[in-house]
C-alpha cells in the first residue's frame, strides 16, 4: 500500500501528464470558442486545434528527455509514463493533427458543426494517450471508455446520412458489449489477485502458479479473466473473427474519422495490449506447460491461430470489395495481423528488434493509412459518404497530386519498396523469422501479402487506367491548403521512412524501457 | 437469516432480469430492470455496501433508467412497431451458444480455489463500505489526495464528452 | 451469509442474461438495457470480491462507482444515437439497419 | 580525393533542393525566379562535376573510383546496403552528360514553356528527373540504381502526361507506365536473384563475385536476361519499345532530355555498369546484340514513312539505341558509351530544333504541312542541318565516328554462340545506316526545303518566327557539340598511329578491363578503313535519293512511295501493326475471353482482369466473395460471431 500523497505532490506528479492536460483544456477552450465565435471565423478552429496539438507534441518531446528510462509511476500507480507511451502518444498526436487538417474543409463541405468535432477528437485522443500510459487495469478500462465514447459519436457525426448513423449504432452496441466483456474479465482478475496493478498481478501469478495445466485445474478463473480481457483487445484490434464490425463502421463513418480511428484506435489498443501481454499474459506459468514447452492451450497458440485466420481471410475478402473504404477496412485488419505477429515475436524472444519493428510498423501504417483516407475524403462525392472504385475512375486527370500521393500510400501499404510499408513488413517479418518458431507464420504472411498487393494495385488501376464515361466528373479537384499540406507531409514521411528507415528503427528499438525487458 | 435474504434477492434479481429481456414492450422491460436493480441494491446492502446500494437506486434506477423511460415515451412506439421484435427460430443458435458458454464458465468458476472456500468474514474494518470510506478514496483528507481522485477527474471528462456527444447527435439542426 | 461462489455465479448468470438480451432482442433500446445488465453483473462481482476477499480496501466498490458513471455516459450517448436513428429511419429495430453489408 | 568526397553529395543535393523549392513554393514565385532556381539546380552540379572530372583525372588510373559513403541505409543481419555514391570513369561521363545537356534544356525550356500556366510544375518535374537520373548513375549499389530507375520512370510519366487534361496525352503516359512496369518487374526479379546468390548489391562486391566464379553460367544467364528485359523496357527495345513514340506527347524539351539524351540510355548504362556480369553469359550477349540490331533496323524502316516530325525522331532514337545495344552485345562497351555521348548531342539538337520548328509553326507537327522554312528560321535550320549530318554519319561529324566504331566492332568481334552472327550484324547495321541517312534527309528536306510552306492556315504561315534567345543559345551549343563531340575518340586506324588521341577509350578502358580480355577481336584494324568508305558511300547514296524525291516542291507527293510500294508502305505506316498486335493480344485474352465465356459473373474482374486473373486466378476472388457473405449487415450476427469465438477459445484454453 502506498502512503498517502499530499496535494502539492499530487500536483507535481500531474506535470508528467502535461500532454494530457493540454489536450483536455484545449478541448474545452475549443468548445467555448465555438460557442462565442462568429460563424465566419469558425474556419480558424482547425489551425487553433492543431496549434494545441502541436503544443502537446512539444510537451511530449520535452517529457521524453525529462523522464528516466525506467519510466515513472505516478498518482498512486494509476498512470505509468515511459518512453514507449510517449512514442505512441506522439504518433497519436500526429494522426490527430493530420485528421484535423483534412477535416476542416471536409466538414465545411458537409456544413457540419465544427467545434464539437475537434473537441470530441481531442477528448478521444486524451483517452488514447491515457490508455497507453497506464499499468493499471482500472485506469485502462476508464481510458478505453474515454476514447471509445467520443469515437462512437464521431462515427455518427453525419447523423443526417443513414450510413453514418448506422455505423455509429453498430459500433456503439458491439463496442459496449466488447467492453462489458472485458470489464467482466477485469472484475475476475481483481477477484483473483485483489489488485489491478500489472506488476503485482505478475508477481502473484509468478509466485503461486507453475504451469498452464495447473492453472486450468486449480484456478480456471484466471484463464477466464485472461480470455475475456484478450477478447476485449481482439475486438478493438479487429482480429478475425472479432472483426465483423470493422468494414461496416469504416464504410459508414465520415471518411476523416475513419482515417483517424483506423490508425488511432488500432495503435492504442495494440500498445495497451502489448503492455498487458508483456507483463501479465507473458508470465511463464501462463504460457508454458510443466515440461517447459509452450502449452498447447496457452493464449499464445490462440493468437497464433487467429493471426493465420486473419491473414488469409482478410486478404481474400478484401479482393472482392468494390467500396474502397471497405477494402481499406479489410486491409487494416490484415495490418492488425502483422502487428500481432510483432507482439507474438516479442513475447517469445524479447529482442529489441521485434520491439522496434512493432513501433516502426505502426509509424509506417500511420502515414500510409491516414494519408489514404485523406485522399479518399477529397474524392468522396458529397452526400454519399463512401468511395467506390468507380468514383476513382480517371482520377489521374482530376488531380495528379492526389493520385501521386495515393500511389505512394498504396504502394506503402502493399509493401512495395522503397516505401515505408515495405521496411515495416520487412523488419517485422525478419525479426519473426529470426525467432525460428514463427517461420510458418512468416511464410503465410509473405504469401498473403502478395495476394494483398493485388487489391491494393486495383485501386491504382482504377485511378490510372479507367476513363470516366460521362463528362460531368472530369473537372479538376481543388485540394484545400491544409489538406494538401497534410497529404504532402504524409507522403513525404512515407517516402522518408522508406528511404532512410535505419535511424528511425534504431531509435524505436532504443525507446524500449525497463518495463519491457526487466 | 442473511442467506435467505441473499436467496430471495438473488432469485428476484434473476427473475426480473429474465423478464426484462423477454418483454415485448420496452416500457415493461425497463421497469422490470428497475426492479431488478432494487434487488441488486438489496444484495449490495447485504454485503455491507450501504452507500453503493443507495447510489444504485438513486443513480442507476432513479436517473439512468428514467432516461430510458423518457426516450421510449418520446418515441411513443406503437404496438405494431415493437412487436416486430419477436422470437425467431434462428435465435436458438445464440441461445444454445450462450447456454454452452455459460455452463463452461460456471463450471470453471465453481472449480476455482480462490473463491471456493470463502464465507463472510465478521471482522470488517469499521468504515467498510461507508460514505467516509468512499470520500476518503475519492477525495482524500485535508492534506492528502485520494487514490481514485485522478480517475474521478477522468470520469468527469468522460461525462463532458458524453454530454457534448449527446448534444451533437440529438440536436435537430446541423 | 451465502458463500462467495454463489455471488459470483449469480453475477455470471446475470452477465449471460444480459448477453442473451443483446443477442436475441432486436429493439435497440432493449439491447442497451441488456448491456446495462451486463455491466451490473461486473459490478456485483467486483463488490462481492471486495467484500469477501479484499475487505481491507475499497477498490472493488470504488470501481463500481466509476462503472456506474461510465454506464451513465454510455447510456446518454447511446440514447442520443437512437434518437438520431429514429429521426432518420423511423425505426429502432436493429434488423432494419443493414444498408452496409458484404 | 578529398575534394571529390566533399563535393560529390552536392551534385545530388542541388536538384533535390530545386525540386523541393519549386514544388512547394513555386506558386508564389514569379516565372523568372522559378527558372532561375531550376537552372541553378542543374548548372551548379555541372560546374561541380567539371571540376571533379579534372580532379578525377589527376588521380592515378587505378584509383579513379571514389565511393562516398553518406548513410547506412538498410542493415539487417548480413545484408548491409548503404546509401553511398560512386564516382568513377563511367559515372563521371554520365553525370557530365546529364547535367550538361540538362542545363541546356532547362535554358531552352525557358523560351519554350514561357506561355504555359504550369510553369513551376514543369520545372519541378524536370529537377525531379535530374535528381533521379543522377541517383541512377551515381548509386554505388543496384538498389540505389533501381530507385533512380523508378524515379526517372515516375518523372517521365509525369512529364509525358504533363498536359494531362488532354485524353490522348494522358493515355500516352499510361502506356509508358505500364510498359515500363513489365520491364521493371523483370529487373526486380533479377535483383532478388542476385541478392540471393551474392548476398550483396554493391557493384564492387558483385564484380568480385563474378570474377571469382561465385556466379556460374546458368545463373548468370538468368540474371542478365532479367536485367536485359528491364533494359528493353527503359531503353525502348523490341518488344517493349512501343511506349517511346507515344511518349512524344510530352513537351518537346522533355523529349529531348528524357526520351533521347538521358533516360532511355539508362539501359545501356546499366549493362555497362554490370558488364562483368553480362560477359559471363555469351548467350545473353548474343541475344542483346541480335535484339539491338533488329530494333535498329525495324525502327529505321518505320521512321521512313512517319509524317509527324517528333515521331520520326522518336523512331530514330529507338533505332540509335538499337545500335548501342548492338555494341553492348558484342562487348564493345566503350563504343556504346561513345555513341551514347554523341547521340545525346545530336539527338538533343534535333529534338530541340524540332521543338523550335513546332514553336515557329504554332504547334503544327505534321511535316507535310511544313516546307521552305530554310530562310524563315535560320538558326534552327543551320543547327538542324549540322545535327542531321552528324546522325547520318558523314566524316568530320560526331555521329560518324561512333557509329563506325560500333559497326566495325560488330564485324570484328567473334561470336562463340552463332559463328555467322558478326557478318549478319554488320549487314543489318550498314543497311540501317543507309536507311537512317534516307529518313533524316527526307525529314530535313521536307521541313526546310521543298518549295513553299504548305500549311493550310495563312495566319500560321504569317506568324512563323525564330525562337527566343534562350532557345537559340541551347541550339547553337548543342550543334557545336554534335560537330566536334566525336573527336574525343578517333577511329582505330588513326588512333593506332597516335594512341593518345583515342582518349575516350583510354579513359574508359580501366573500368572495362575485364571485358577486353573476354572479347577477342578477330580482324585487323585496317579493314575498318574499308568499312568506313562503304558506309559513307551508302549514306551518300541515300542522301541523293532523298534529295531527288524531296528537295523540290513538285515532287512532294508522299503518294510516290505509297504507289510504288503500296504494301510495304502500309505496313510501315502502321508500324508493323505492333500496337495493333498488342491490342489484339489483350483483346483476345482478356476482353473477349471473359466477355463471352464468363459474361455476367465475371463482369467484375473483366475490368481489372489482367492484374488478378493472370496470377492468382479465380479461387481467391470467389473465396473472398463467399467469405464476405457472412458480413451480412446484421449487427447481432456480428456479436454472435464474437461470442462464438469466445466460446471456442474458452473451451480450447480451459482444456
Amino acid at each position: 500500500m502506498i502512503d498517502n500523497i499530499s496535494t502539492i505532490h499530487f500536483l507535481k506528479e500531474m506535470l508528467y501528464l502535461i500532454p494530457l492536460l493540454i489536450l483536455v483544456f484545449s478541448s474545452m477552450i475549443i468548445l467555448l470558442v465555438d460557442v462565442f465565435a462568429e460563424s465566419s471565423n469558425k474556419r480558424y478552429l482547425a489551425p487553433l486545434t492543431s496549434l494545441f496539438l502541436i503544443f502537446s507534441a512539444i510537451s511530449i518531446f520535452w517529457l521524453y528527455k525529462y523522464i528516466p528510462k525506467s519510466g515513472v509511476k505516478i498518482l498512486y500507480n494509476m498512470v505509468y509514463v515511459d518512453h514507449f507511451s510517449l512514442v505512441i502518444s506522439a504518433m497519436l498526436i500526429i494522426a490527430a493533427i493530420i485528421t484535423v487538417w483534412i477535416s476542416s474543409d471536409y466538414l465545411e463541405r458537409y456544413g457540419i458543426a465544427i467545434g464539437e468535432f475537434y473537441s470530441l477528437l481531442l477528448i478521444s485522443l486524451t483517452g488514447m494517450i491515457l490508455m497507453v500510459s497506464t499499468t493499471n487495469l482500472f485506469t485502462m478500462f476508464v481510458a478505453l471508455e474515454l476514447f471509445s465514447i467520443p469515437i462512437y459519436v464521431l462515427a455518427g457525426f453525419f447523423r443526417v446520412y443513414g450510413k453514418s448513423i448506422e455505423s455509429s449504432i453498430k459500433y456503439f452496441i458491439s463496442g459496449s458489449v466488447a467492453s462489458a466483456i472485458m470489464l467482466y474479465g477485469i472484475a475476475l482478475f481483481y477477484g483473483v489477485f485483489g489488485t489491478v496493478e500489472f506488476s503485482e498481478i505478475e508477481r502473484h501469478i509468478f509466485n503461486h502458479y507453475d504451469s498452464v495445466a495447473q492453472i486450468a485445474k486449480t484456478e480456471p478463473l484466471l484463464i477466464l479473466g485472461t480470455l475475456l480481457i484478450m477478447a476485449g483487445f481482439l475486438f478493438k484490434t479487429a482480429m478475425i473473427p472479432f472483426h465483423m464490425w470493422t468494414p461496416d463502421i469504416y464504410e459508414g463513418a465520415p471518411t476523416t474519422v475513419t482515417g483517424f480511428m483506423g490508425f488511432a484506435v488500432k495503435a492504442t489498443s495494440f500498445a495497451a495490449f502489448f503492455r498487458v501481454v508483456v507483463s501479465i499474459f507473458n508470465t511463464p506459468s501462463l504460457v508454458y506447460s510443466e515440461n517447459g514447452t509452450i502449452s498447447p492451450s496457452s493464449w499464445i497458440n490462440v493468437i497464433y491461430v487467429l493471426i493465420i485466420i486473419t491473414l488469409i481471410v482478410s486478404n481474400l475478402i478484401a479482393m472482392s470489395q468494390r467500396n474502397v473504404k471497405r477494402m481499406l477496412a479489410y486491409s487494416s485488419i490484415s495490418h492488425a495481423a502483422y502487428l500481432m505477429i510483432a507482439i507474438l515475436t516479442f513475447s517469445l524472444s524479447k529482442t529489441k528488434d521485434s520491439y522496434g519493428s512493432l513501433l516502426f510498423y505502426l509509424l509506417t501504417y500511420l502515414f500510409a493509412s491516414i494519408g489514404a483516407f485523406a485522399v479518399l475524403s477529397i474524392f468522396e462525392k458529397n452526400g454519399s459518404n463512401s468511395v467506390t472504385l468507380e468514383n476513382l475512375n480517371g482520377a489521374s486527370k482530376r488531380s495528379p497530386f492526389l493520385v501521386a500521393s495515393m500511389l505512394i500510400f498504396i504502394f506503402s501499404m502493399a509493401g512495395v519498396p522503397p516505401f515505408g510499408g515495405f521496411f515495416g513488413k520487412f523488419y517485422l517479418l525478419k525479426s519473426a523469422f529470426v525467432d525460428g518458431s514463427l517461420s510458418t507464420l512468416v511464410l503465410i504472411a509473405v504469401i498473403t501479402s502478395v495476394i494483398g498487393a493485388f487489391y491494393y494495385l486495383r485501386v491504382l488501376v482504377f485511378m490510372f487506367m479507367k476513363d470516366v464515361e460521362s463528362d460531368e466528373n472530369i473537372e479538376t479537384l481543388n485540394v484545400p491548403f491544409l489538406g494538401k499540406l497534410a497529404i504532402a507531409l504524409s507522403a513525404i514521411a512515407v517516402v522518408y521512412l522508406g528511404v532512410f528507415p535505419n535511424s528511425l528503427i534504431q531509435f524505436m528499438g532504443e525507446t524500449i524501457s525497463n518495463f519491457f525487458i526487466k | 437469516m442473511g442467506v435467505y435474504i441473499f436467496y430471495l434477492f438473488g432469485t428476484g434479481l434473476i427473475a426480473t432480469s429474465i423478464v426484462a429481456i423477454l418483454m415485448k414492450n420496452p416500457v415493461h422491460s425497463v421497469l422490470s430492470v428497475v426492479s431488478s436493480f432494487f434487488f441488486l441494491a438489496g444484495i449490495y446492502a447485504g454485503l455491507s455496501m450501504q452507500f453503493l446500494a443507495v447510489i444504485q437506486i438513486l443513480v442507476y434506477a432513479g436517473a439512468i433508467m428514467v432516461l430510458f423511460i423518457f426516450i421510449i415515451m418520446l418515441f411513443d412506439l406503437q404496438k405494431s412497431e415493437y412487436s416486430k421484435d419477436r422470437f425467431l427460430w434462428r435465435d436458438l443458435v445464440p441461445l444454445a451458444l450462450i447456454l454452452i458458454t455459460a455452463a463452461g464458465f460456471i463450471s470453471a468458476i465453481s472449480r476455482s480455489e480462490s473463491i471456493k472456500n470463502y464465507v463472510a468474514n465478521a471482522k470488517l474494518p469499521s468504515n467498510f463500505g461507508s460514505v467516509s470510506a468512499v470520500s476518503f478514496e475519492f477525495f482524500g483528507t485535508s492534506n492528502s489526495v485520494g487514490r481514485f481522485s485522478f480517475l474521478f477527474e477522468v470520469i468527469s471528462i468522460l461525462l463532458l464528452s458524453a454530454i457534448v456527444g449527446a448534444v451533437v447527435l440529438a440536436k435537430r439542426k446541423l | 451469509m451465502a458463500p462467495l461462489s454463489l455471488y459470483i455465479m449469480l453475477s455470471t448468470i446475470l452477465f449471460f442474461i444480459g448477453l442473451t438480451g443483446v443477442l436475441v432482442r432486436r429493439n435497440i433500446i432493449i439491447m442497451m438495457v441488456s448491456i446495462e445488465i451486463m455491466l451490473n453483473a461486473s459490478n456485483l462481482a467486483l463488490v462481492a470480491f471486495n467484500r469477501f476477499r479484499f475487505y481491507d480496501s475499497n477498490d472493488g466498490m470504488i470501481f463500481s462507482f466509476l462503472i456506474i458513471a461510465i454506464a451513465a455516459a454510455e447510456v446518454a450517448v447511446g440514447l442520443a444515437i437512437v434518437i438520431a436513428i429514429y429521426r432518420k429511419k423511423k425505426t429502432v429495430m436493429i434488423q432494419d439497419l443493414n444498408v452496409m453489408k458484404h | 580525393m578529398d575534394t571529390i568526397r566533399g563535393w560529390l553529395p552536392y551534385i545530388l543535393l542541388f536538384p533535390l533542393m530545386g525540386m523541393l523549392i519549386n514544388g512547394i513554393l513555386g506558386n508564389y514565385f514569379s516565372k523568372k525566379w522559378i527558372h532561375r532556381i531550376a537552372i541553378a539546380a542543374v548548372l551548379i552540379p555541372f560546374v561541380i562535376m567539371t571540376t571533379l572530372f579534372f580532379s578525377l583525372q589527376s588521380l592515378p588510373e587505378e584509383s579513379r573510383s571514389v565511393i562516398v559513403h553518406i548513410a547506412s541505409w538498410i542493415e539487417v543481419g548480413y545484408l548491409k546496403i548503404s546509401f553511398s555514391l560512386l564516382l568513377d570513369q563511367l559515372s563521371a561521363i554520365m553525370v557530365m552528360i546529364i547535367t550538361g545537356i540538362g542545363t541546356l534544356i532547362h535554358i531552352y525550356s525557358v523560351g519554350y514553356m514561357h506561355k504555359d500556366s504550369s510553369y513551376s510544375r514543369y520545372f519541378t518535374y524536370l529537377n525531379l528527373f535530374i535528381f533521379a537520373m543522377l541517383m541512377l548513375v551515381l548509386g554505388s549499389n543496384i538498389l540505389m540504381m533501381f530507385i533512380g530507375w523508378e524515379g526517372v520512370g515516375l518523372a517521365s510519366y509525369l512529364l509525358i502526361g504533363f498536359y494531362f487534361q488532354e485524353d490522348s496525352k494522358a493515355s500516352a503516359g499510361k502506356k509508358a507506365f505500364i510498359t515500363n512496369r513489365v520491364g521493371d518487374f523483370a529487373f526486380l526479379i533479377g535483383i532478388f536473384i542476385l541478392l540471393f546468390v551474392v548476398g550483396s548489391l554493391d557493384f564492387a562486391e558483385i564484380r568480385e563475385a563474378s570474377n571469382t566464379g561465385v556466379i556460374t553460367g546458368v545463373v548468370a544467364t538468368i540474371i542478365t536476361l532479367m536485367f536485359f528485359i528491364g533494359a528493353t523496357g527503359k531503353s525502348a527495345q523490341i518488344p517493349l519499345y512501343v511506349w517511346l513514340p507515344d511518349a512524344m506527347a510530352g513537351p518537346t524539351p522533355v523529349s529531348a532530355l528524357i526520351h533521347a539524351a538521358t533516360m532511355v540510355t539508362a539501359g545501356i548504362y546499366m549493362i555497362s555498369r554490370l558488364h562483368f556480369l553480362f560477359i559471363l553469359s555469351p548467350f545473353t550477349m548474343s541475344i542483346i546484340a541480335i535484339i539491338g540490331a533488329l530494333t535498329a533496323f525495324f525502327a529505321a524502316t518505320i521512321a521512313l514513312v512517319q509524317t509527324d516530325i517528333k515521331k520520326v525522331l522518336a523512331y530514330s532514337t529507338v533505332s540509335q539505341l538499337g545500335y548501342m545495344f548492338l555494341a553492348v552485345g558484342v562487348g564493345a562497351f566503350p563504343a556504346a558509351m561513345l555513341h551514347l555521348v554523341t547521340h545525346a548531342f545530336f539527338k538533343a539538337t534535333l529534338f530541340l530544333g524540332a521543338g523550335s520548328v513546332i514553336h515557329a509553326m504554332s504547334d503544327e507537327q505534321d511535316i507535310m504541312n511544313m516546307g521552305g522554312l530554310k530562310d524563315k528560321i535560320k538558326t534552327t535550320h543551320k543547327t538542324f542541318l549540322f545535327a542531321t549530318i552528324a546522325i547520318t554519319g558523314v566524316l568530320p561529324f560526331s555521329g560518324f565516328i561512333s557509329k563506325d566504331e560500333i559497326l566495325w566492332r560488330a564485324f570484328a568481334t567473334g561470336n562463340g554462340v552463332i559463328s555467322n552472327l558478326p557478318i549478319l550484324l554488320w549487314i543489318v547495321g550498314i543497311i540501317t545506316a543507309m536507311l537512317t541517312s534516307f529518313y533524316m534527309w527526307r525529314l530535313y528536306f521536307l521541313v526546310f526545303h521543298s518549295g513553299q510552306t504548305r500549311h493550310q492556315d495563312e495566319r500560321v504561315i504569317a506568324h512563323i518566327h525564330e525562337s527566343p534567345l534562350s532557345m537559340r543559345l541551347a541550339l547553337w551549343i548543342l550543334a557545336g557539340l554534335s560537330i566536334v563531340g566525336g573527336y574525343i575518340a578517333l577511329p582505330h586506324f588513326i588512333a593506332h598511329s597516335a594512341p593518345i588521341i583515342h582518349s575516350f577509350q583510354n579513359w574508359l578502358d580501366p573500368y572495362f578491363s575485364t571485358s577486353i580480355e573476354n572479347t577477342k577481336i578477330v580482324h585487323s584494324a585496317s579493314m575498318e578503313a574499308i568499312f568506313m568508305f562503304v558506309s559513307w558511300g551508302l549514306a551518300l547514296f541515300s542522301f541523293f535519293w532523298a534529295k531527288k524525291w524531296y528537295f523540290k516542291e513538285k515532287s512532294i507527293t508522299s503518294t510516290m512511295w505509297a504507289n510504288s510500294f503500296k504494301t510495304v508502305y502500309n505496313i510501315l505506316q502502321k508500324k508493323y501493326y505492333v500496337d495493333e498486335f498488342y491490342y489484339w493480344l489483350i483483346d483476345i485474352f482478356i476482353i473477349k475471353f471473359s466477355h463471352k465465356i464468363l459474361w455476367r459473373t465475371v463482369d467484375f474482374v473483366l475490368i481489372d482482369g489482367f492484374l488478378i486473373r493472370g496470377i492468382i486466378g479465380w479461387g481467391t476472388y470467389i473465396t473472398g466473395r463467399v467469405l464476405s457473405i457472412f458480413q451480412n449487415g446484421n449487427l447481432q450476427f456480428y456479436v454472435i460471431t464474437m461470442v462464438a469465438a469466445i466460446m471456442a477459445i474458452f473451451y480450447w484454453m480451459i482444456w
